[in-house]
């Protein structure tokens, strides 16, 4: 597949955000890095997603009385294009919420620390020992 | 039928007599050796009649008596199922499978008999027999097997008339017959595998509760034993006998090696008893029995 | 009533979720009976259009476009199937103590699940599973705990980068085929997606799916969420959104991408899960933790099942699926009362006999214990793989195998300590009346499934042997009989003026 | 209706009673006299060992297109009349006093009861499999329904319970990859499909089947090295569960190789598959399996101080001599396998009854708190003398016939080591069986068991019928003989034509009734030379000789503990408990593995996983 330059440069762009997005959801430890991790890979993928409608010196297919002559883009990706970024400003706006309440539930911004009192609850919820150095299940083996 | 019958009497009763004759041997070879006279002809027969005809006779139960039955019993009627010249009483119809197997009856009810007494020693001496069944049985089953397979049959009466026609398997299985006659000395109880019985300590052993006709009873069952070895090796490996007296004297002959043999040593503990009998005759039969298959 | 009337089985619970928040805030009673009325209803569309198809199939052009412009429905038995079961389940683990929001986030959610059911198209399919998503997210943060929140936090990272995967992989595809009409995919996809680029769309789209599917590796939120919510939110969740995200990538890859490869890579993750889920669960020490990882090991064994081409694989798949979706679930709410340590629970199955029945009857089947339904769909998909023969199914099929013998010791470990003589230190309160009627009722259906084992069969060959005719999937969508246009009147969501985060809906619906 | 089809109704009727009254005191004998009820259906179908036609059941079924029919032969037929037999003693043992016994000290009775009738039911329905899929569903009934039994008394049999079922499913398992593999082969599930597809077959997929089968009928039967769940399983089974299962529950395991290995894949396959670099052939594998199995359980049996722990390791030894018998595979040692199965199920159940006895009266079994019961309970110790004698295999019971088959076999094959060690497999039962008996009823009796009384009837007489049967079975080996002749019939083996007494062949046969009448002839003899001698007086066990001592009841003069202190001076070394370490370290290594998966959930971000799967997929994809 031969790509003209500009394209590769594009797509490596929306693959490169992509991945440092991703990137930054693996290696952030604050909360709302994390968030804009999580924005940043959605750009990536948005962008990936209009590109794939993009034609080099093609104008919008905007059709005003006749059709334009020369190479109009696909103008499907950036109608669903439109909808992805919605969903993904919702989908952080949830996020921000919830990072707000989880800050004030836990006192906390921290992915590791929050981790780590998210399992304490849920042994604590469970009415089970700490799981700590004592590396036996629950039960006595069944065989 | 009537024959039958005939030979199903007799066979015990030679073998009562052949047996006394074999206790008088064995004390006879003993007083030998340790330079002294040894006792009459007849005192194995006195003894007997001594023990049954005693005023003071003590029972521990029921099951004793039942025991010392079946162990008598047992080998009265064992008796008839090995060929002796002249009778095959049944043992046409059974095989030296059964035979060995039904060796085991009697010492079973023997094993009663001393449980029931409630006394350890008695108990400690069947743990111990047992024991010494364990060690000797072993090598002594490779040899049945082996000479089973030589003769192409089980039956003891073919056995014999096989080695009346090809030679004894004495000749066809050296090692064999070495390996039969090192369990022969374990299955006879002598030195150095007599911690069982152990009749220079009283205390210790399945007689420690017996006395008059139960003692009596079981040297009863002592001279049989020792005659059903006797005629058993000479029937796999001597050829039986044609006639009673090349046959008895096989047969004394083979039962006084183990004497001979018993009275020069001291004994083995129950363990090491166990390891000399795995080692040397299972190893001598294993040997001898590879040697037949593989030729 | 026609075929396309199903698109009232998804606007109508939209509709009512849209409403439920408003109705709530006078009335709580109101907004419950509008979504039980709004959910009866689409399960009844359903069901009449299912009875009214009779086998057959139909395609769907919402909005008035001709596919492949416009986007579509598509009607055939396996669809149906697990759009009836969404109505239905979702009424069964309805959220009885929450509150007008909650109803309306269910409500939501059964739309969304209800659209990921029919949707021939994916990138509308990408919509409903965000729409999905964020429903239950909504839904777990919901919960009154604290723990809830974490967890739905990071439940809600690690979906949304599973979502951006879905949405590269969907423009890869486009990218191609230059489509998203499924069926047009179909016809385009021999020659333009049979290549290594092809391939990792697939594999972008299947992790993507993934996430809510609880594909391992990317099913970290698995135990987190379902020991941090009520029994009911997690039975919903792993009974029925996982089976419908399974339903997605059984069509993308029986439509878009028939490759041995990525069947394959289905079958080694499936496996992978399997292994990973099965042992976590024989460590995991309490109940409800059990049960999560539990699912995800039989979520496990529903990809490898669905690895197999053709009819046999779906078949097999389809049977794991369904118990699964009728055991977990109920499962689920008996570890509502149960859900401490498993230690503190000794003794506590004596006295609730019914629980205890339940459970018994729900492990055994679980296992795989002939005659019950468990049994058979074990069967079917052992012996699917060993008919594949290659390498890895059967090495998928001896995994299955050795997942159950781990699966038997420590569901039945847990049936020891709770029926053991000696009591806890605390008996645990009884179980409440609903959870142990909805999970009796599955006990029946269970139970009355081993009498019906025979039709049951034939309707799932009939279902598999439907769900792998990629020709007729194309004929029906793209042209020929059974074609049909909906109304456009009936898309009524637009004017329904719901919440802001999912107000781009109807006219993606609509246009 | 069929006579099968009755057959299921009498025993599912026995369930439904057991369910419904089970806890009733007077259920017992109504429960019993179904037993009789279904052992006479089974009675009724006797003309299956006289070559009769087969009996279909009238129920069949198709699921997912497959086709479930059942029905018996004489194979089944000869399963059947065992099982009936040991599930009619074992409720009959449980009817009377040793019912209300076990309700007044807390016991369920109504689920034993139920566990009891529910496992003949499965047995049934397993013994009439045609196919690998019917026998697949019979198989797990049973497997479940044993299950059941050994839960029922709760305690410590709950434990042993679940390692049973870890190895009972893992043993399945095996037993559905089998079954789907014949499928995938054959394309059906029918045993006469895979024997007709067996030439076409490579050697590689006939191996895979057979050690399929196998490992996974072999866990039932407890095979080493799958045996470690059977002893403590069966042991720990409240008293008249374990005699049923010890007597047949662990033989459906050999029913089912009969039927898939011998009958389906036929043993001449067995005796063409080769194994590579060596000597042996499949079937001789499968022989040297049963020799180990014999010999190593039997010994551990030694070490037993608990009576019900040593009756069940020899159970399992003793399974060792039914498949040594039936994979060499000739007309005596197929015969002599066949017909140990009906000889352990008699004297086993007789045996654990005994030992149940023993603990009703005295709360124990442990072989160091008991002895000289045999003047309180004479007949109990008759039914174990003649259990361990027909256990030990001596004459004359019956134990001593089938072994005789096998050992005249083995000869007649010249494998002198599989002789030899099946005899060390005897011997070792003797010796282990003597302490048996000797550590509960022979000895010293304890001063707390001085008021024990013998049990009642209830109890007695199937005890007494057992053994009763183990020696007249062994007086007259020919009926059942006749029966195991219709199986081998049946399956292909080479027949053997059975005497009344036994076998007739000129190279060493064997009559029972003479070697029975000549022995009972000596005794009698024995008895006469005995009453010859001077009337004895029976003293008190303490008047007894002690070295001077003087006996009290306080000094404890009895002999049990380490019983055989010499032998274990030589082999004790021996007992590495090599299988409990493998059985611990494969538990350890599952327990590994398991926090590994468990460390995948504990990661602080979950999208790592995302990210590194993503990478490889695509890296995979190119």
């Amino acid at each position: 597949m031969s790509l003209p330059p500009l394209e590769i440069v594009l797509y490596a762009g929306a693959v490169s955000l992509l991945i440092i997005g991703l990137a930054g959801l693996v290696m952030s430890e604050h909360l709302v890095r994390l968030v804009l991790a999580l924005g940043v890979a959605e750009a990536g993928g948005n962008l990936l997603l209009v590109l794939t409608g993009f034609r080099q010196g093609a104008v919008a297919p905007i059709l005003l009385g006749a059709a334009p002559s020369g190479p109009m883009v696909d103008p499907i990706p950036q109608a669903l294009v439109l909808t992805a970024i919605v969903i993904g400003v919702g989908v952080q706006a949830l996020a921000l919420a919830l990072v707000l309440r989880v800050r004030r539930a836990y006192g906390t911004v921290h992915m590791s620390a929050l981790r780590a009192r998210l399992v304490e609850d849920l042994d604590e919820a469970a009415g089970l020992p700490p799981e700590g150095s004592r590396e036996a299940p629950g039960v006595e083996r069944p065989v | 039928m009537p024959e039958l019958i005939l030979e199903l009497v007799l066979m015990p009763l030679v073998a009562f007599v052949a047996g006394l004759g074999m206790l008088l041997m064995m004390r006879k070879i003993a007083a030998k050796i340790q330079r002294r006279v040894g006792p009459p002809f007849l005192q194995p027969l006195y003894d007997v009649v001594k023990f049954f005809g005693k005023q003071t006779q003590i029972s521990h139960g029921l099951i004793h008596d039942v025991g010392i039955i079946v162990a008598v019993g047992g080998y009265i009627a064992a008796e008839t199922l090995i060929p002796v010249p002249g009778m095959d009483g049944i043992a046409g119809r059974t095989d030296v499978i059964v035979l060995i197997y039904f060796l085991m009856v009697p010492s079973l009810g023997m094993a009663l008999a001393a449980g029931q007494c409630a006394n350890p020693n008695a108990s400690i001496g069947i743990s111990r027999a047992l024991t010494a069944m364990l060690a000797y049985d072993i090598p002594f089953v490779i040899v049945i097997f082996g000479m089973s397979w030589i003769y192409g049959t089980t039956n003891l009466v073919q056995m014999v008339e096989y080695q009346q026609v090809h030679g004894w398997g004495l000749f066809q299985a050296p090692l064999l017959a070495f390996a039969g006659l090192f369990a022969l000395q374990g299955m006879l109880g002598k030195q150095p595998f007599e911690i069982y019985v152990a009749p220079a300590e009283i205390a210790t052993g399945p007689m420690v509760e017996m006395g008059g006709k139960y003692l009596g009873s079981l040297v009863v069952m002592q001279s049989f034993s020792l005659y059903t070895a006797g005629i058993l090796y000479t029937t796999l490996f001597l050829g039986g006998g044609v006639t009673w007296i090349d046959f008895l004297l096989k047969a004394y002959l083979v039962v006084a090696i183990p004497m001979a043999i018993a009275f020069q040593f001291p004994r083995y503990r129950a363990e090491q008893m166990l390891g000399v009998l795995w080692k040397w005759p299972v190893l001598a039969g294993l040997l001898g029995l590879a040697l037949v298959m593989l030729t | 009533m026609t075929a396309d009337a199903v698109t009232l089985a998804v606007a109508l619970p939209l509709l009512a979720g849209f409403l439920s928040p408003a109705l709530g805030r006078s009335s709580r009673t109101a907004a419950q009976w509008l979504g039980w009325a709004a959910l009866a209803a689409s399960a009844a569309v359903l069901w009449s259009v299912w009875v009214r198809l009779d086998g057959g199939t139909a395609a769907v052009a919402v909005g008035g476009f001709r596919p492949p412009l416009g986007i579509a429905f598509y009607l055939d038995g396996m669809a149906l199937l697990f759009a009836l079961a969404v109505p239905v389940v979702t009424l069964l683990f309805w959220p009885r103590a929450g509150t007008p929001q909650q109803f309306a986030l269910t409500l939501v959610l059964a739309a969304a699940a209800t659209g990921l059911a029919l949707s021939g198209d994916i990138f509308n399919l990408y919509v409903f599973y965000e729409l999905t998503a964020v429903a239950s997210f909504g839904l777990v943060a919901a919960h009154e705990a604290r723990r809830a929140q974490a967890a739905a936090l990071r439940y809600l990272l690690l979906s949304a980068a599973g979502s951006v995967l879905l949405l590269a992989g969907i423009a890869v595809v486009y990218l191609r085929t230059g489509t998203l009409n499924l069926a047009h995919l179909a016809t385009l996809a021999p020659e333009r997606l049979q290549d290594p680029v092809g391939l990792a769309a697939f594999a972008l789209m299947l992790l993507g799916l993934g996430v809510k599917a609880e594909l391992f590796p990317v099913n970290g939120w698995v135990p987190e969420v379902y020991s941090s919510v009520s029994g009911r939110l997690a039975g919903l969740l792993a009974g029925l959104v996982s089976k419908l995200a399974v339903l997605v990538v059984v069509r993308a890859l029986v439509l878009v991408f028939p490759r041995p490869e990525a069947a394959e890579l289905m079958l080694v993750l499936g496996t992978l899960g399997i292994v990973v889920g099965e042992l976590a669960a024989w460590r995991a020490r309490d109940l409800r933790r059990q049960f999560a990882f539990s699912s995800i090991g039989q979520l496990g064994i529903v990809f490898v099942a669905f690895s197999v081409p053709g009819p046999a694989g779906i078949v097999a798949g389809l049977a794991v699926a369904l118990h699964h979706l009728l055991t977990k679930p109920a499962l689920f709410l008996l570890a509502e009362r149960w859900g401490g340590a498993i230690e503190g629970l000794r003794g506590a199955g004596r006295g609730q006999w019914l629980a205890s029945t339940l459970f018994i009857l729900f492990a055994l089947s679980l296992v795989g214990v002939p005659p019950l339904p468990g049994f058979w769909a074990k069967l079917l998909t052992v012996m699917s793989l060993m008919e594949q023969g290659t390498g890895p199914a059967r090495a998928g099929a001896v995994v299955v195998m050795a997942a159950t013998v781990v699966e038997a010791a420590y569901l039945f470990r847990t049936l020891g300590v709770l029926l053991a003589r000696e009591s806890g230190a605390e008996s645990p309160q009884p179980h409440r009346g609903p959870d142990l009627a909805t999970a009796s009722l599955a006990g029946l259906i269970l139970v009355g499934s081993v009498f019906a084992l025979r039709p049951l069969g034939d309707g799932l060959k009939a279902l598999a042997a439907q769900a792998v005719d990629v020709d007729g999937y194309v004929r029906t969508v793209l042209g020929g009989p059974g074609m049909a246009v909906s109304h456009p009147a009936s898309q009524a969501p637009g004017g329904a003026g719901g919440g802001a985060r999912v107000a781009h809906v109807p006219p993606e619906i609509a246009s | 209706m069929t006579l099968l089809d009755g057959l299921w109704a009498a025993s599912a009727l026995t369930a439904l009673v057991a369910a419904a009254f089970g806890r009733h005191p007077a259920a017992g004998s109504w429960l019993t006299v179904l037993y009789g009820l279904q052992f006479l259906v089974v009675a009724m179908m006797g003309g299956l060992s006289e070559g009769a036609d087969p009996v279909p059941a009238s129920v069949s079924f198709v699921v997912l297109g497959y086709g479930l029919a059942w029905q018996f032969s004489a194979l089944s037929w000869f399963f059947a009349v065992i099982t009936a037999g040991a599930a009619l003693a074992a409720a009959w043992f449980v009817s009377g006093a040793w019912g209300r016994a076990y309700a007044a000290r807390g016991g369920d009775l109504r689920l034993l009861q139920l566990a009891l009738a529910l496992n003949p039911l499965a047995m049934y329905v397993l013994l009439a499999s045609t196919d690998f899929l019917s026998l697949f569903v019979g198989w797990e009934l049973v497997s479940w329904s044993s299950f059941l039994l050994m839960l029922s008394g709760g305690g410590v049999g709950v434990r042993w319970a679940l390692r049973y079922l870890v190895y009972a499913i893992g043993g399945a398992m095996a037993v559905m990859a089998a079954m789907a593999q014949a499928h995938a082969l054959t394309g059906s599930f029918g045993f006469g499909a895979l024997a007709a597809a067996v030439p076409e077959l490579s050697a590689a997929s006939l191996w895979m089947l057979v050690i399929l089968l196998a490992a996974g009928f072999g866990v039932k039967m407890g095979l080493l090295p799958f045996h470690l769940w059977q002893a403590g399983a069966y042991a720990e089974t409240p008293g008249p569960g374990a005699a049923f299962l010890g007597a047949i529950s662990s033989r459906m395991g050999l029913y089912a190789m009969l039927l898939t290995l011998f009958g389906g894949l036929g043993l001449g396959t067995l005796q063409a598959l080769h194994i590579p670099f060596t000597p042996l052939e499949a079937h001789e594998l499968l022989a040297w399996i049963a020799a180990f199995t014999m010999v190593l359980p039997t010994f551990t049996a030694l070490r037993q101080n608990d009576a019900r722990w040593l009756l069940a390791w020899h159970g399992i030894g003793q399974g060792g001599y039914m498949l040594l018998g039936v994979a060499m595979g000739d007309a005596l040692a197929s015969a002599g396998g066949m017909m140990h199965v009906f000889n352990h199920a008699t004297y086993q159940a007789a045996l654990f009854m005994a030992v149940t006895a023993v603990v009703y009266r005295t709360g124990t079994a442990d072989l160091n708190r008991l002895g000289g019961l045999v003047t309180r309970m004479p007949l109990t110790f008759l039914v174990l003398l003649i259990g361990i004698i027909g256990l030990a295999g001596l004459p004359p019971m019956n134990g001593f016939v089938s072994k005789w088959l096998i050992y005249r076999a083995l000869i007649d094959e010249g494998q002198p080591l599989l002789f030899v060690a099946a005899v060390i497999g005897t011997l070792g039962t003797i010796v282990s069986v003597y302490k048996l008996l000797h550590n509960i009823f022979l000895g010293r009796l304890r001063v707390e068991h001085e008021s024990v009384r013998e049990v009642p009837w209830s109890m007695l007489t199937p005890m007494l019928a057992l053994a009763a049967v183990v020696f007249v079975t062994g007086l007259a080996p020919g009926p059942v003989l006749d029966w195991v002749a219709a199986v081998q019939r049946e399956l292909g083996f080479a027949v053997l034509v059975p005497t009344l007494g036994g076998v007739d062949r000129p190279d060493g046969g064997l009559d029972m009734l003479w070697v029975v009448g000549i022995m009972l002839a000596g005794f009698g003899v024995g008895a006469l030379i005995f009453l010859a001698g001077g009337r004895a007086r029976t003293v008190h066990q303490l008047d007894n000789y002690a070295g001077g001592h003087f006996l009290s009841a306080e000094v404890r003069y009895h002999y049990s503990d380490n019983f055989y202190a010499g032998l274990m001076h030589r082999i004790g070394s021996w007992y590495r408990g090599s299988f409990q370490w493998l059985q611990d370290a494969l538990v350890s290594a599952t327990d590994f593995l398991a926090q590994g998966a468990a460390g995948v959930y504990r990661a602080v971000q979950p999208v790592t996983w995302l990210l590194g799967v993503t990478v490889l997929a695509l890296w995979w994809a190119w």
